[in-house]
């Protein structure tokens, strides 16, 4: 079924009821070319590009819950190319231009709202981090514009100039950054892959990887075995478990990352907007919430929520950059379960099982990653060669030191990334 | 309309507010809500979607409809609840989305147009033309979105954060609360008694039944004020516990100044308090749910407790014609209430066949209510008893659909409630959250009896856990009705019946995403919206998942629920983020040399929590680049002085600071004689750069260590890391001293000199020869003297007891301003350290290894140190990583930007082509151009070669030349000399 | 969350910071694996971990924590140091 | 040659009196930080009592004698205050003065515990954090130490570089206080 504002008149007219459910929901089969592990954004989006770039419809998705149930739909829903490190630089710039059109593309609108990032800086040393960083974006073909003190005032009157405690610099400027509804995006994905006849199996959990002599050869449910010439894993949150269930051991380390809603309000914020000097980036939702997160509680977590001193500091820097939403009331808060990695980027691999494919550590950057990472992992599953924009991504960088892409220069404790 | 007697209301005090462009008057005691019923003023919003008109609703913290505006001006204040907001002199409150008006609102365009844009409309259209969305649909959707609005304007209000510490919590203080209470009180147990409401007592204040024959609000009142006496309770009113987190914390939010004719200067609005509880009882209550029927969210509508509340806490019929609907024996009571205080019962219509009623009121068992028309307000309801429709004339409906235990806090640590079948509902798991103990109507308990029975348990539960024991205190005597239900979520019709009242929800709505596949209870949530509205669902969830239950066949347990996250309500970013505006972000540090520097017109910039001095401005100086070239100049020719107290300083002894040193630096410390410093570089276990410093030795097996300012706080953890935790056999202690010294850069050649000038015992020829320290006497007082340089010139750095440093400072700038040189700042420090080549952050930027910056000669091959290992990864070690250069400027155009990307000179300026960036650049007025350092890929075998630097970001394109990283004196005379 | 030092007793979770899972040095010499697991490659167990955290703002003691990753119950602190 | 004027952290900013509390700067006293070398706590203790007549007290805890105190500071420190420090110290511990690093704080009155009840995350109640006892611990954003001398006297000890955050945040804190009256 086409969607459009045509069949909305028509349904209108007719009561709403011819509208079909936007994915199937089949039995599982007990085999397939391929099976992914994990019906978040990034499975689904693999799903959905292995069907229609490489015509690989025989592929299931095995979801332990529900779709989109994991960071996909528990994400602050920024999208950007903003980094500056080969690598990443022309990975995000790969995912950003998936996502510029990604409404057509689906049938789906995923509200793509371009409406610009402004990581703000408060010293001269940030304002060269970030001019090298905004350098970078544009050497790799993206966008981005250095704004002075003034140039930040005049698209974002409303922070504290005057009696703060870090006076903002300037700021770093990404038009094309922006957000998207984080849920649709899973939705989307999953009714173009259901579509294009690969199967979704929600509430099945995968309890086992079959291998034989060094090649995987499928998995075991708890809704029965099913056979597969390739297995994937793209699991955040839960990969170090399930690839310990092919005797691998990650180098990630599982945190909780907060975020929190307001209530709804009239427009105040028509940016994606990021402090420098302690954590907290913001933007406000078509519906008119506040959505803002900060950073990891820094200790492992796998219970999807955090505690007070993050959630303090996080409303503390809220109140010193823009005092204006001071009276907004948070709503709700909650966490999601973020791979991270020794340099704070991802890893999308074969591994040294054959037919078995990585797809994790996607640290919390996950959300804006999920066209670009489905693209490359798809290509990497199908043909088994490096998609060159996700070349970089490789499990063994960390070992050789080779590669590393450690953007915020922190080093190899995972919690600090 | 008010009723003539009756309720706790204040009839002596007489508040005037202001409620749309409108004056009111009420009644010290009211809410605004009852003010404004008392008023007959029926709608006070318009709805989130449909802009439907909505009135008030329930009595507490879980009103969806009544949302207004209170005040004026930068305090205004969106979203407030009318059931919460206590009356106060001259309120002022505001209805919220719509325009023009309250009672016409264009956008009610929306209402009409329902069936076209029902649940999740918007994923299936506005894509087309693409650039639409950004520019058309967007703009006009949020526009048409939100509830109320921001001032715009910075918070002019104070908030609070504190903490506080308890044995015992008690989270509410109904019946079940308050024996909790009373009787962990008793026990002597150091309790917190925490209530959403001003006036303590739950349901008490809202129910005619008695307690030993009294009212049970004077039970309440008795019961409080005991407590309050007790010096071991604390009764905390207009405390909502918003949030419960691990090791029993608790977030609770106190409305302090709210509810304040006058607020006293210095108090907060609000206190968001951090509570450590041993153990806490859950006394929360139940919040009462309605029935979902056509038009149910007419004004008018009301749950049936808050129309007993607002009749017997506020003296107030919500209705001069009441009609009451329900399934349970609420009905019955609340139609007693009605006819109790005079009001005019239409009908009672109770869901159950087999209900019996002695009121004498039209009376219609086994009946539902089909439909409630009026578009301002309610003037009729439609119901079916019988097997007859028939219409009645009514301006209020209370509905019942029976109680859900408040188990909200009960999830919070991702416990997940249990459905119970006697009751139709969801009560708390056992154990949900360690150490808190439900009870009362929280715990699915109704009656009062069982309530005041249930909390005397659970106190004696939690007492076990504390080691106290529970005194057995007189129960009061109370109803004990029993519950019973008959679980009736929708009435079936054709027409919108709404679920979720805040976010326009209806039961087609929930249908609808089952058709169409989101069947699991969050696909369902978030397709619909249903509950994630500011009130979570309070009184809409379980009908919801009653309802998505009935469509997909499957029953109420196995739907299971969605989570209740924190807060419980609302708190506002102000409160939990309460001390940080302005200044309090983050503390300030001041050297010592602060004053003295600001008085001479230096601009102070952050350096982490430190303020240093960028420039010392001079009469006719027209920009900081003047300033700062005639302070290289002084250092240069003269002696120039600068506070670097701001550096850590950690104090290191004990008979294996030798050893330890050699392990935390990648150079040898322990073979450092007495009177000697050394430079060293510290790596991170994994082969990066962490932080660089000189290292003095004051005497046998003690030493003083330089950080860079930034890395103090992080080094000093990892020399403890290392201490404690890789090494504990070393004998090792400790110390940061960085707060004890004032300590002061003496750059320049004329600064030893100056400094014989200064010391008490003036340096012999000899003394203190280049990277020497020694005790010195200056000016009487005891300091410490370092022959080091950051400058490149003959230089010392000198540190007095801190108290002296004050005067130390504007004593050395004097003396200093008489040999033709002076204070210098930051920006100077930074131009004499680049013309040496020296390092900073900026090129230390953490991934960064010593190879990279020329300093492998420092890494030691004959022991093992931190980082060592991972250093000697090949990636590491790489000839071809980016390394670390000095640059300068060829051609005409000579400009050198930090953050510009570096390519050979005939290559694109793309990141394919991408070999370097700049890190640091400056005008260096001693070779009277701009140089910068920056890391080329195999840079310091590439040097002579002529480069493209490309700043994309401010349009600058140049030539610079690859040069040897030091620029000024490469082989170091005159630091030496 | 609050934990419980050995020294100073039960404090709020603000004072202290997270320092990474709790492992075992290895010898310098023990080879490229031994030091990737050790810098990179982690058991990260939903249930039962070791944590080392540090008393930053109490006493300035290294812990050693058994906490549960999913429940963030905590069965044990202990001085990383030992008696010292 | 002009002898060097020693200041104090506060200066000015102290004395103030707001509602109940009086908060005052200590006077400039001598500190010593003790950190005594490995298995040699005992010996320590002993050198300490002979100079000056007080053990090294227990964690948590502060002894006092005529101008004296020995405060425990930390894992294996101790702050001496108000003297010198006794000859046989430093043969069995790791001494730095310390006289200059801090900027102490005096707050006095009932109301002194609900004042540092909006700052500290400790419960410093006389029930909980009798005469004696002592903390470190945070205030606000500031590492902090906090002593109890008396039954309504707080000592509170921050970094000197932050005396003025923390004169500004007790004052704030005590005003809030007062205003609930």
């Amino acid at each position: 079924m086409r969607f459009s504002a045509l069949r909305i008149l028509s349904e209108g007219l007719t009561g709403n009821r011819g509208w079909r459910p936007h994915w199937r929901d089949p039995e599982p089969k007990s085999e397939y070319d391929i099976v992914i592990i994990g019906g978040g954004g990034h499975g689904l989006s693999t799903a959905y590009y292995l069907a229609r770039e490489h015509g690989l419809r025989n592929v299931a998705v095995l979801e332990k819950g529900y779709l989109g149930g994991g960071n996909v739909g528990r994400n602050t829903t920024i999208v950007r190319a903003n980094y500056f490190l080969p690598g990443n630089s022309e990975f995000y710039s790969h995912s950003l231009k998936l996502w510029e059109g990604l409404e057509q593309e689906l049938n789906y609108n995923v509200m793509h709202s371009q409406r610009g990032l402004i990581n703000l800086f408060h010293s001269d040393g940030q304002r060269d981090a970030f001019a090298r960083r905004g350098n970078a974006m544009v050497n790799q073909g993206d966008d981005a514009e250095l704004l002075d003190r003034d140039g930040v005032r005049k698209h974002l009157p409303y922070l504290d100039f005057d009696n703060i405690r870090f006076p903002v610099y300037g700021g770093l400027l990404h038009r094309r950054g922006g957000t998207a509804r984080h849920d649709a995006v899973a939705w989307g994905y999953a009714r173009g892959a259901s579509d294009r006849g690969v199967d979704l199996i929600q509430n099945c959990e995968v309890t086992g990887i079959d291998i034989a002599n060094g090649r995987v050869t499928g998995v075991q449910t708890t809704r029965g075995a099913i056979r597969a010439r390739k297995v994937a894993i793209v699991v955040a949150g839960r990969s170090g478990q399930v690839a310990a269930m092919a005797g691998m051991r990650l180098p990630i380390e599982s945190h909780v990352l907060q975020a929190f809603v307001t209530e709804g309000l009239k427009p105040a914020i028509n940016h994606v907007v990021s402090f420098g000097m302690g954590h907290f980036y913001i933007s406000q939702s078509d519906k008119g919430g506040l959505v803002f997160g900060g950073d990891l509680d820094f200790y492992p977590s796998y219970a999807q929520r955090g505690n007070l001193p993050m959630a303090e500091h996080v409303m503390e820097a809220a109140m010193t950059l823009m005092p204006m939403i001071g009276k907004a009331k948070v709503l709700r808060s909650w966490g999601g379960i973020m791979d991270m990695t020794p340099d704070g980027s991802p890893i999308i691999d074969k591994t040294e099982t054959e037919g078995l494919f990585l797809d994790c550590g996607w640290c919390y950057g996950g959300f804006k990653a999920v066209p670009g990472s489905g693209y490359s992992f798809a290509h990497l599953i199908a043909t088994g060669r490096h998609h060159a924009p996700a070349a970089k991504f490789r499990l063994d960088r960390f070992r050789t030191g080779a590669g590393l892409m450690d953007e915020e220069g922190t080093g190899a404790q995972h919690n600090l990334h | 309309m008010r009723l003539k007697t009756g309720g706790l209301i204040d009839r002596g005090t007489a508040l005037r507010f202001r409620f749309d462009g409108h004056d009111y008057t009420g009644f010290r005691g009211d809410t605004l809500a009852s003010a404004l019923l008392a008023n007959d003023i029926r709608v006070v919003g318009r709805s989130f979607k449909y802009h439907r008109p909505r009135g008030v609703f329930s009595a507490g913290s879980e009103e969806p409809n009544a949302l207004v505006t209170i005040g004026r001006g930068a305090g205004a204040e969106p979203n407030v609840r009318a059931t919460m907001q206590e009356l106060r002199a001259d309120l002022e409150a505001r209805p919220q989305n719509c325009w023009p008006s309250l009672h016409w609102d264009l956008l009610e365009v929306n209402d009409w147009a329902s069936r076209f844009i029902g649940a999740g409309f918007y994923y299936k259209t506005f894509m087309w033309p693409r650039k639409f969305w950004e520019w058309v649909y967007e703009p006009a959707i949020r526009r048409a979105a939100g509830l109320g609005a921001l001032s715009g304007a910075h918070n002019p209000d104070r908030y609070e954060k504190a903490y506080a510490h308890c044995d015992l919590l008690v989270i509410g203080a109904g019946p079940a609360g308050l024996m909790a209470a009373l009787t962990a009180a008793e026990a002597g147990a150091d309790v917190i008694l925490a209530d959403e409401d001003a006036l303590p007592g739950g349901r008490l204040n809202g129910e005619r039944a008695t307690l030993d024959g009294g009212a049970g609000s004077d039970w309440a009142a008795a019961a409080v004020a005991r407590l309050r006496a007790m010096p071991n309770v604390r009764v905390m009113a207009r405390t909502t516990v918003t949030g419960v987190y691990d090791q029993g914390t608790f977030g609770a939010l106190e409305r302090v100044g709210h509810h304040l004719d006058d607020r006293p200067r210095g108090l907060p609005l609000e206190c968001f308090w951090r509570i450590a509880a041993k153990r806490a009882v859950l006394a929360a209550g139940a919040i009462e749910r309605p029935v979902a029927f056509a038009g149910n969210d007419r004004p008018g509508v009301m749950l049936a407790g808050a129309v007993r509340t607002y009749l017997n806490r506020y003296g107030v019929a919500p209705g001069r014609r009441v009609a009451v609907f329900g399934n349970t024996d609420e009905a019955h009571r609340t139609a007693a209430d009605l006819v109790a205080a005079g009001v005019h019962v239409t009908a009672l219509i109770d869901a159950r066949p087999d209900a019996r009623s002695t009121l004498s009121v039209p009376f219609y068992p086994g009946g539902v209510v089909t439909g409630a028309e009026g578009r301002l307000g309610l003037e009729s309801v439609r119901f079916e008893a019988g097997g007859r429709s028939q219409g009645v004339m009514a301006d209020c409906l209370a509905v019942s659909g029976g109680w859900n235990p408040n188990v909200h806090l009960t999830c919070h640590l991702n416990g997940r409630p249990v459905w119970d079948d006697g009751i139709a509902a969801f009560v708390p798991a056992p154990g949900a959250v360690p150490g808190l103990i439900p009870c009362g109507a929280a715990a699915g308990v109704f009656s009062t009896a069982g309530c005041l029975a249930d909390g005397a348990r659970a106190a004696a539960e939690a007492l076990g856990g504390l080691g106290l024991t529970a005194p057995d205190l007189p129960q009061p005597e109370a109803e004990d009705a029993p519950y019973r239900i008959r679980a009736l979520w929708a009435v079936p019709g054709k027409r919108r019946a709404w679920l979720d009242l805040q976010n326009d929800v209806t039961v087609k709505d929930v249908r609808g995403a089952a058709q169409e596949n989101f069947r699991s209870v969050e696909h369902m949530k978030r397709y619909t919206t249903q509950g994630m509205a500011p009130d979570q669902g309070k009184t809409s969830n379980l009908a919801a998942l009653a309802v998505l239950a009935d469509a997909t066949g499957r029953g109420i347990a196995q739907t299971g629920t969605t989570t209740y996250r924190p807060p419980y309500t609302p708190v506002a970013i102000a409160a939990m983020g309460a001390g940080a505006q302005g200044k309090g972000f983050a503390p300030e540090r001041r050297t010592t040399s602060d004053q003295a520097s600001r008085k001479r017109g230096a601009p102070m910039i952050e350096a982490g929590l430190w303020y240093r001095p960028s420039y010392f401005p001079k009469g006719g100086e027209r920009t900081w680049r003047e300033s700062c070239d005639r302070e290289v100049g002084w250092v240069r020719n003269a002696v120039g002085v600068t506070d670097v107290s701001t550096l850590g300083k950690i104090d290191i002894q004990g008979p294996d600071a030798g050893a330890f040193l050699d392990f935390v630096y990648t150079g040898t410390f322990s073979t450092l004689k007495p009177g000697r410093v050394r430079y060293g570089i510290m790596l991170r276990e994994d082969g990066h750069v962490m932080d660089d410093g000189t290292t003095a030795c004051l005497g046998e097996g003690h030493y003083l260590m330089t950080t860079t300012t930034a890395a103090a706080g992080p080094v000093m953890r990892h020399l403890e890391f290392v201490a404690q935790v890789l090494r504990p056999e070393l004998d090792v202690q400790m110390v940061s001293v960085t707060e004890q010294w004032a300590q002061f850069a003496v750059a320049g050649p004329g600064s030893r000199d100056f400094l014989n000038g200064v010391l008490d015992a003036p340096m012999a020829e000899g003394d203190f020869p280049f990277m020497a320290c020694g005790e010195v006497s200056v000016m009487g007082v005891q300091g410490r003297l370092f022959r080091i340089s950051f400058s490149g010139e003959h230089a010392y750095e000198i540190a007095v007891p801190a108290r002296y440093g004050d005067a130390l400072f504007r004593a050395l700038v004097t003396r200093a301003e008489g040999m033709g040189g002076g204070a210098y700042g930051m920006e100077a420090l930074n131009v004499l350290r680049l013309e040496k080549g020296l390092l900073t952050h900026a090129e230390m930027h953490g991934r960064v290894t010593c190879h990279d910056l020329g300093l492998s000669g420092l890494m030691s091959s004959r022991k093992d140190y931190i980082g060592r290992a991972a250093a000697a990864r090949p990636g590491l070690v790489d000839p071809e990583r980016e390394r670390l250069v000095a640059l300068h400027p060829v051609g005409i155009e000579k400009r050198l930007l930090p953050g510009a990307h570096l390519f050979a000179h005939d290559a694109p300026a793309v990141r394919e082509a991408a070999e370097g960036y700049v890190t640091s650049a400056c005008h260096s007025p001693t070779l009277g151009h701009p140089i910068a350092l920056g890391f080329l890929k195999s840079g310091p075998e590439r040097l002579g070669e002529t480069l493209r630097m490309v700043d994309h970001l401010r349009g600058v394109e140049t030539w610079c030349v690859v040069r040897p990283l030091c620029s000024y004196d490469p082989k170091g005379e005159r630091t030496r000399g | 969350m609050r934990l419980s030092c050995p020294i100073c007793g039960e404090r709020d979770r603000r004072e202290f910071h997270y320092g990474g899972a709790a492992l075992e040095r290895p010898a310098p010499e023990a080879g490229a694996a031994a030091w990737d697991a050790y810098l990179h490659l982690r058991e990260n167990p939903a249930g039962r971990s070791r944590e080392l955290w540090y008393h930053e703002s109490g006493c300035t003691a290294w812990l050693v924590v058994e906490r549960d990753t999913v429940t963030h119950e905590i069965h044990g602190v202990t001085l990383a140091a030992g008696g010292r | 040659m002009a002898e060097l004027i020693a200041l104090s952290p506060a200066g000015a900013a102290l004395p103030k009196r707001i509602g109940a509390v009086t908060l005052t700067e200590a006077p400039f006293a001598p500190m010593t930080g003790i950190s005594p070398h490995a298995g040699e706590v005992a010996q320590v203790s002993a050198a300490l009592e002979a100079a000056h007549g007080l053990a090294l007290p227990g964690p948590g805890r502060m002894l006092s004698g005529a101008g004296i105190e020995v405060l425990w500071f930390g894992r294996n420190r101790w702050l001496l205050i108000g003297a010198a420090p006794g000859d046989g110290l430093a043969a069995h511990a790791a001494l730095t003065d310390q006289s200059d690093a801090w900027v102490s704080v005096i707050v006095q009155g009932a109301a002194g515990v609900d004042v540092l009840a909006r700052l500290v995350p400790v419960d410093l109640r006389p029930r909980a954090f009798a005469e004696g006892s002592v903390i470190r611990t945070e205030l606000f954003h500031m590492p902090a130490a906090i002593a109890r001398t008396g039954a309504e006297d707080l000592r509170v000890m921050c970094f000197r570089s932050m005396a003025g955050t923390l004169v500004h945040d007790l004052v704030t804190a005590a005003e809030a206080v007062a205003a609930r009256g």
